[in-house]
């Protein structure tokens, strides 16, 4: 029952000023191949993730989205083909540096610093932001200590947008998981990224937790004009929230385009059906 | 219990963000710091000095080095001891080169010698991880033991490679070698670890701290949102090498005014100063402390109780049980409480803030 | 320039002056690999079915060793007292398993690591108390272990072995057998395996761990003993020797932490590289290099292979 | 204490604030915990956010006598822009924020609103859903601009463009500001309230300065309120009692107001800002008090026995010493070592440890929760008054504590009773009249300016007015006797088990009652007896409850057995509810309290069961779940007989 109301809650939002479909390119890969040993992870995918939309990677298990997100962070160095990140080919960067162009991410199993309260997990956040030398830190005057209350209000920022204010000081180790999924998004919002790669961001969600995560995974969209891209399982929400939806099935790209669009693809109906391969 | 926290509230992020933002805790330490400034040279003997206070601060310094590197980057480190020496001969060549060189400024010196020396041995740690990593601390120490007991120079050519403190003056007052007045010794001492146990808390509060504590709890995940982890690890690295280095300076110059490379080796000083930091609390600098004064204290005591029972214990049966204990201590930390006294400090404040109820 | 000269060429030169030499110092240098490796044997078992570095491998020589004598010493026959220090073992790997590794279960790595090292010196407390702080003696002819040294004639020159590590060598590639064929063939040796796997899935399918780490415990002690007497035999055995912990160090590195041959490769290649290394360099370098020697040897491979010589690859995942 | 307004000219709002923004300057006026800290504005700095805010609204068309809606939690924003309407002669009338769009749609048509101020998009939703039908609704303002940025209808503004807007026209229109409020004066309405009412639709009750800001000061005097003082505000700005203590006693005597950072944190906040002046209606200190209770419950022997031997002291000991009688050498040193160990402490976790004054009222208090506050050092009072006499008609003393009285009539105020029984009163904060209802406003102001509280009450010996009832609701058994309804529930609801109750008798031949049992308590007790349910329905219907809630009974029955008035209205059949009573089914007012009408209509089967010889009765009700689904559940009720009522002593009397 909640789940419906949740889906035309959802849908009404997402009808209101969405991005044309002739936005800008932010990223694109082309023709990636990835592979470990003799597995391979992704073979020829080409994709691409435009300015301000919502764009959903799915696929069934070990379909290599995560390694499609692990490309884009540059976790992983794909071993053909090219990424294009805001119209220039990007050679193989280290992940900080990748963060520092401005992409953000989450993790499948949350990856939040246990020993850290949630200020700190997403005052980490602004890192890449913070420049002052740390010999200023020392007396923790001047420049440095300007620099770490300016950040603070930006972080308090974040915390008041995703509703966390009870939560400030705790360790993130005592949360219960769905908050820790919503300080992990923090976090990554916290570096105020051009592109946020969520990965599955609702996973073992109640539907409740899975509700508030789409409001905010919507508002961050509207908000900030974020551009997303999520892996998510959950089909409802992917075809609910996402602009456009890459499927993919053992590291081949066989479907795109817009939740509609894939719904109908036979490929996909075959891939999620467990039908055999010819 | 003690605790009124009603009504402090905070109207600033500076006044949210200080070191102990509540007043009570606030009271509680800067008494505490009053306190070892004043009661110490009042009433402190000879002994207190040479057996506890003394100890006691070179030790804590050099874990809380090491804490910075262990406990709040991750990143053991077996060679502790091999710091210390770099430390403590750097701070011997300056001292003896520039007699006239102000002693603070030797330590600093030293320390930075000594952080050089880190980065050094830090520099694999990009790709060298866990024990891997501590075996590379191993290296560097039995390197720099050798090296001391190879190169002649670095002792000035003494014959049995032992170092000390040379007498120096501060305000006219001896500070330093064996004339020195213990109570102005003690206060250069405590000056010396208080500054850089505020200077630790500062960074550790800050960017950097929250950078390594990144790395430690998730490096991979801090590497994806954008911490450099080459140049945090070196930073650590180097940090925790000059407080070692440091260390070791007040250690040999300050305190045993006297020893020869052996003071150095593995199970005289890495281990005890591990312990201290597993004892005392990983990632904790109050913690660094209280493990220094318990590994300390406990000969003391040992010693010092079984004559107060009337028991005629030979010295080195003392010393095996010692063994005992301690080993036995650290594993019993290690199973009740791997976060050490500072962890229960920290829940007795917890309880304390919200008695009576439990939580 | 002299010293460049001394590090470069003079070696060289040494070595084709002499290759006999050269080859009784490679020879010496397996020996001396051959105890290096049966260390870090012990260490390697333990950390492969209980992921904990066993820093307490070095006391564990001593004490089984020790044990031995001070049982011969009260007139036991030597059989018997090799018995009684295994059984020894035997009971104080249990002990350890209920004291410390069952209320440890879950611990990072570091930390049990760390209750090793407390573990190591509550040991040498409590052996000292019992056995006393006197270096002794390993009696080697009641083992029946050779004390002369044999002399190979070799290209009109010759090259000398002692009996002693000769039988070292016997001993060790004997017990790397008997493990071997243990861990393979027997049905405890095979769930040994299945925990060193995953110890989820081991404890799925039922296998007891705790009794598990006690086999394992037990094993690396009998490895101790075996190590301890033939360290022994060849000079004397006194607690200073729970340092040689630390001379494994750089064999696990080498050979990685889980794989028992890499562990024999690795150790024969310190024990080699050490010696040659000394007998070469070490002049030139100021002499005693071997203390440090085997630690640079595994740095400048770990930068090359952070995961060992025979140790997995390791993937890193996110 | 700096020196006073003198009312008589600084005689409005906006007057007032000038004069503190004058004369305290620099003291803090208002605190918002804010982005992770208390943001705080003095009064200069407040009273040039309302000049800004007040020029905003003017530039906008705000005018002289127009009605401005105000929806949202407590923030400072909403509370500068009732000042600032006040200052243009508008009338502010501010809404529950958390009323469903109809009950919203009914006080702004009624209000004929021109303006409306919302909190955030929640509130700007809401009225968007029912402009259409409220013609008068002109311009939304909406304070933050979360999840705002599609919303481009014309008439909805962002708060900061309306400050830049009005920083502008005050520029351009430079004494427009204090002209503005010259043209003021005390006989102008200040703010209309409407009151949720048990029964009937909501009536605006509408104020004048001279009534709120006398009232409010009377009170100020009374208990000796400064600007030092702080309070936190954390009750519906729409509820008259937020209205005074927030405004007027703020701008009359001072004192700092500060708002939570949500309405999540409001404990945390509360002990973090540590206020000095405190309110809760009876159910929060309840609340807090069975939280105290519960978590007590889980420390050590030796903590529970200590805290529990320390109670012992306290009551004994504690209130005597709060009154300020003697209490012998060993009971003080006790106290203070129980202080010690545990009521300070307990202070600091509640939050209350700076509190000197703290009141209680809307209902009655349970005298266990009144003397446990007290006990521990609490100065806690209760005080009897209402929207329409602008809060304070009597306040308990210092000194005078008793738990079953309000307390003496402030200065100012005449109490009378009637001969019904009913409480009458006359005082500066009487209201003007109930907006556009006349016949309402006749039958509650008599011509001579008495005001009728609809309350039954009498004077005690000492001169403290008592309340049993609402008038109205005092019935009659059908043998004649005596029947207080709410008096019985109150005593009922004494019981931590007990939620809430609701008793029937006027015109029956016995008493009986609905019980609703508190599930943090009784679900407490489950855990602890090892016994399981699944929900709440489960565990109101297992049978070791109902006996437990017998027990109670009996007990309200032999304290009502030592009145002769009340003796024979004793309860005799009561059955325990299955679901709680629930303001979204309409069954309490927003205000918790019970709406005996509605749930007689909802329950009218268990009603009738009650009165007949059934032991059981089968019902399904319609339920609103908390995200406002509806759904309907089942229960088969069981009935309980209370045997062997005590009557002794009535029959005895009679």
């Amino acid at each position: 029952m909640s789940e419906t109301m949740n889906t035309e809650a959802t849908v009404e939002q997402t009808i209101a000023g969405r991005p044309d479909h002739t936005a800008e390119i932010l990223l694109s890969l082309d023709n990636v191949s990835l592979s470990f040993g003799g597995v391979k992870a992704l073979q020829d995918v080409s994709f691409d993730i435009r300015r301000g939309e919502i764009r959903a990677i799915i696929g069934p298990n070990g379909a290599g989205k995560s390694s499609m997100l692990n490309v884009i962070n540059g976790f992983y160095h794909p071993s053909e083909g090219t990424i294009t990140y805001k119209g220039e080919a990007r050679s193989d960067m280290r992940p900080d540096v990748v963060a520092r162009s401005g992409i953000a991410r989450t993790f499948q199993n949350i990856a939040l610093f246990s020993g850290m309260s949630t200020l700190d997990n997403i005052m980490t956040g602004r890192n890449t932001m913070m420049n002052r030398n740390w010999l200023w830190q020392v007396l923790h005057i001047g420049p440095a200590k300007e620099e770490e209350l300016t950040h603070r209000a930006k972080a308090e920022e974040v915390i008041d947008f995703l509703e966390i204010q009870a939560i400030r000081k705790v360790p993130v180790g005592r949360l219960p998981y769905g908050l820790q999924k919503r300080v992990e998004l923090g976090r990554a919002l916290a570096a105020e990224p051009e592109l946020l790669l969520l990965d599955e961001p609702m996973a073992g969600m109640n539907t409740e937790e899975k509700e508030d995560m789409c409001r905010f995974i919507l508002d961050v969209n509207d908000e900030f004009g974020t551009t997303i891209a999520l892996i998510e399982h959950d089909m409802s929400v992917v075809m609910d929230i996402s602009d456009r939806v890459v499927v993919l099935d053992y590291g081949i790209k066989i479907a795109d385009g817009t939740p509609d669009e894939v719904r109908g693809n036979q490929n996909v109906i075959d891939a999620y059906l467990g039908v055999s391969h010819d | 219990m003690i605790y009124r926290e009603g009504g402090q509230i905070k109207t600033s992020y500076a006044a949210d963000q200080q070191i102990f933002p509540i007043n009570q805790d606030r009271w509680i330490i800067y008494g505490f710091i009053a306190f070892l400034f004043v009661i110490p040279p009042l009433f402190a003997t000879e002994y207190h000095y040479e057996v506890i206070l003394y100890p006691v601060l070179s030790l804590g310094l050099a874990a809380l080095g090491l804490n910075i590197l262990t406990g709040y980057c991750g990143l053991i480190s077996l060679g502790t001891g091999g710091f210390m020496a770099v430390g403590a001969y750097s701070a011997f060549k300056i001292t003896t080169a520039f007699p006239d060189l102000n002693i603070f400024i030797v330590f600093i010196l030293a320390g930075v010698i000594s952080a050089l020396f880190g980065i050094l041995i830090g520099l694999p740690s990009l790709r060298i991880k866990g024990f891997y990593l501590a075996v590379t601390t191993l290296a560097a120490h039995f390197f720099i033991e050798w090296a001391i007991n190879r190169i002649d120079w670095l002792s000035n050519y003494s014959p049995s490679h032992t170092i000390g403190g040379p007498p120096r003056d501060m305000f006219g007052i001896t500070v330093m070698g064996p004339t020195a007045d213990p109570a102005a010794k003690y206060l250069i001492m405590l000056i010396v670890v208080v500054v850089l146990g505020f200077v630790a808390k500062n960074l550790i509060r800050g960017r950097v701290g929250r950078s390594w504590m990144a790395i430690r709890d998730m490096d991979i995940a801090a590497e994806l949102i954008g911490i450099k982890p080459l140049q945090t690890k070196l930073l650590a690295f180097a940090i925790s090498s000059f407080y070692i280095g440091v260390a070791g300076a007040l250690y040999v110059l300050m305190y045993l005014e006297s020893v020869d490379p052996e003071a150095f080796e593995i199970l005289t000083t890495s281990f005890p100063v591990l312990f201290m930091i597993i004892i005392g609390g990983l990632g904790s600098i109050m913690g660094a402390f209280m493990g220094a004064a318990f590994i300390v204290l406990i000969p003391v005591i040992l010693r010092n109780s079984f004559p107060a029972l009337g028991l005629d214990v030979p010295s080195h049966v003392i010393q095996h049980i010692e063994f005992m204990l301690f080993g036995g201590l650290i594993v019993f930390f290690l199973i009740v409480e791997p976060h050490g006294l500072a962890r229960l400090w920290q829940i007795v404040k917890e309880k304390l803030r919200l008695w009576p109820f439990p939580h | 320039m002299d010293f460049l000269y001394n590090v470069s060429i003079d070696p060289i030169l040494q070595i084709v002056e002499d290759p006999v030499f050269f080859i009784q110092v490679i020879a010496e240098g397996l020996m001396a690999g051959v105890m290096y490796s049966l260390i870090a044997l012990g260490i390697c078992l333990i950390y492969k079915a209980s992921g904990v570095f066993n820093f307490a491998q070095g006391i564990f020589i001593v004490f089984a060793v020790l044990c031995m004598i001070t049982v011969f010493e009260y007139g036991v026959p030597i059989i018997p007292a090799v018995i009684v220090a295994f059984l020894v073992m035997v009971a104080l790997s249990w002990a350890i398993e209920r004291i410390v590794l069952r209320n440890m279960v879950n611990q990072e790595e570091i930390i049990m690591f760390m209750a090793t090292i407390g573990l190591s010196f509550f040991l040498e407390g409590l052996g000292q108390t019992v056995f006393g702080g006197d270096s002794k003696l390993v009696p080697t002819e009641a083992l029946h272990i050779g004390r002369d040294a044999l002399v190979i004639p070799m290209f009109g020159s010759s090259i000398r072995l002692q009996e002693l590590d000769l039988t070292a060598g016997v001993i060790a590639a004997l017990l790397v057998g008997i493990l071997a064929l243990f861990f393979q063939k027997t049905p405890v040796g095979r769930a040994l395996r299945a925990v060193a796997d995953d110890h989820q899935a081991a404890l799925s399918i039922g296998i007891p761990l705790q009794w598990m780490w006690v086999v394992v415990w037990s094993v690396a002690g009998l490895v101790a003993l075996v190590a301890g007497i033939m360290w022994g035999a060849s000079s004397s055995v006194d607690f200073s020797l729970v340092v040689i912990a630390l001379k494994a160090l750089p064999v696990l590195i080498l050979g990685g932490f889980t794989s028992v041959p890499g562990v024999i490769v690795g150790g024969l290649i310190i024990g080699v590289g050490e010696k040659i290394a000394e007998i070469y360099w070490g002049d030139a370098l100021g002499g005693s290099i071997e203390e440090w020697f085997a630690y640079l040897l595994a740095l400048v491979f770990l930068m090359f292979r952070p995961q060992g010589l025979f140790g997995e690859k390791i993937i890193e995942r996110v | 204490m700096t020196a006073s307004p003198d009312l008589t000219v600084n005689d409005t709002g906006p007057k007032l604030l000038l004069w503190n923004a004058k004369e305290r300057a620099d003291r803090p006026a208002m605190r918002e915990k804010y982005l992770g800290i208390w943001q705080t504005w003095s009064w200069s700095e407040m009273a040039g956010e309302v000049e800004a805010i007040a020029g905003g609204f003017k530039a906008l068309g705000l005018a002289r006598g127009d009605r401005i809606s105000i929806i949202g939690d407590n923030r400072p924003r909403l509370y500068w822009s009732i000042i600032a309407a006040q200052t243009l002669g508008a009338v502010p009338v501010p809404v529950y924020q958390d009323a469903v769009a109809e009950e919203m749609q009914y006080v702004l048509e009624h209000a004929e609103s021109r303006f409306i101020v919302c909190e955030n998009q929640e509130q700007v939703d809401k009225v968007l859903q029912i402009k259409d039908e409220c013609p008068k609704i002109e311009t939304v303002i909406y304070a933050d601009d979360r999840g705002m940025r599609d919303y481009n209808q014309p008439f909805v503004h962002n708060f900061d463009d309306v400050i830049a807007q009005g920083r502008k026209y005050n520029q351009d229109n430079p004494d427009a500001y204090t002209s503005e409020i010259a043209k003021g004066k005390g006989a102008d309405t200040s703010i209309m309230l409407y009151t949720s009412g048990t029964t009937g639709r909501p009536k605006g009750v509408v104020l004048t300065y001279d009534n709120i800001l006398k009232t409010a000061y009377n009170a100020v005097k009374f208990e000796g309120l400064q600007e030092s003082d702080e309070i936190l505000a954390y009750l519906p700005m729409a509820w008259v009692g937020d209205h005074i203590f927030s405004y007027a006693q703020a701008l009359t005597s001072g004192l700092c107001t500060a708002c939570p950072e949500s309405s999540d944190t409001v404990l945390i906040d509360l002990q973090e800002l540590g206020p000095t002046y405190f309110f809760a209606p009876p159910r929060i200190f309840e609340n807090l008090l069975t939280s105290v209770m519960i978590r007590i419950e889980d420390a050590g022997a030796i903590k529970r026995k200590m805290f529990h031997y320390f109670m012992d002291v306290a009551h004994r000991v504690g209130p005597k010493l709060l009154d300020g009688e003697s209490v012998g050498m060993g009971g003080r040193l006790l106290y203070g070592l129980g202080n010690l160990l545990v009521y300070a402490p307990l202070k600091n976790v509640l939050g209350f440890t700076k509190v000197r004054l703290a009141y209680t009222a809307g209902e009655a208090i349970g005298p266990d929760i009144f003397n446990f506050y007290r006990s521990i050092g609490l100065n806690l009072k209760q005080l009897y008054g209402m929207t329409e006499s602008s809060v304070f008609v009597t306040i308990q003393p210092n000194n005078e504590i008793r738990m079953d009285t309000v307390g003496r009539p402030i200065d100012d105020v005449e109490v009378r009773i009637e001969d019904n029984g009913e409480v009458v009163f006359k005082s500066p904060g009487i209201f003007q009249e109930y907006y556009k209802n006349p016949e309402a406003t006749a039958e509650t102001k008599t011509e001579d300016g008495w005001c009728r509280t609809g309350d039954a009450g009498f004077f005690d010996q000492e001169g403290h007015l008592r309340i049993i009832d609402r008038a109205k609701d005092v019935g009659k058994l059908n043998d004649g006797s005596m029947f207080a309804p709410k008096y019985i529930e109150n005593k009922l609801k004494f019981f931590p088990d007990i939620y809430e109750a609701v008793t029937f008798g006027n015109e029956k031949d016995y008493v009986a009652a609905f019980i609703n049992i508190d599930l943090n308590a009784m679900g407490n007790w489950a855990e602890r007896n090892g016994v399981a349910y699944a929900s709440y329905q489960e565990l109101s219907g297992l049978p070791q409850v109902s006996e437990i809630i017998r027990g109670h009974v009996k007990n309200v029955n032999a304290s009502l057995a030592e009145d002769p008035q009340l003796s024979g209205s004793q309860i005799k059949r009561f059955l325990v509810l299955h679901k709680q009573l629930d303001a979204d089914d309409g069954e309490l007012t927003r205000t918790q309290k019970v709406r005996r009408r509605t749930i007689a209509e909802k329950y009218g089967v268990l009603i009738d069961a009650l009165y007949s010889d059934r032991d059981h009765c089968e019902i399904e009700t319609e339920v609103t779940f908390e995200d406002g689904r509806k759904g309907s559940v089942k229960a088969d009720l069981m009935i309980v007989d209370v045997t062997a009522p005590a009557t002794a002593i009535p029959q005895a009397a009679e």
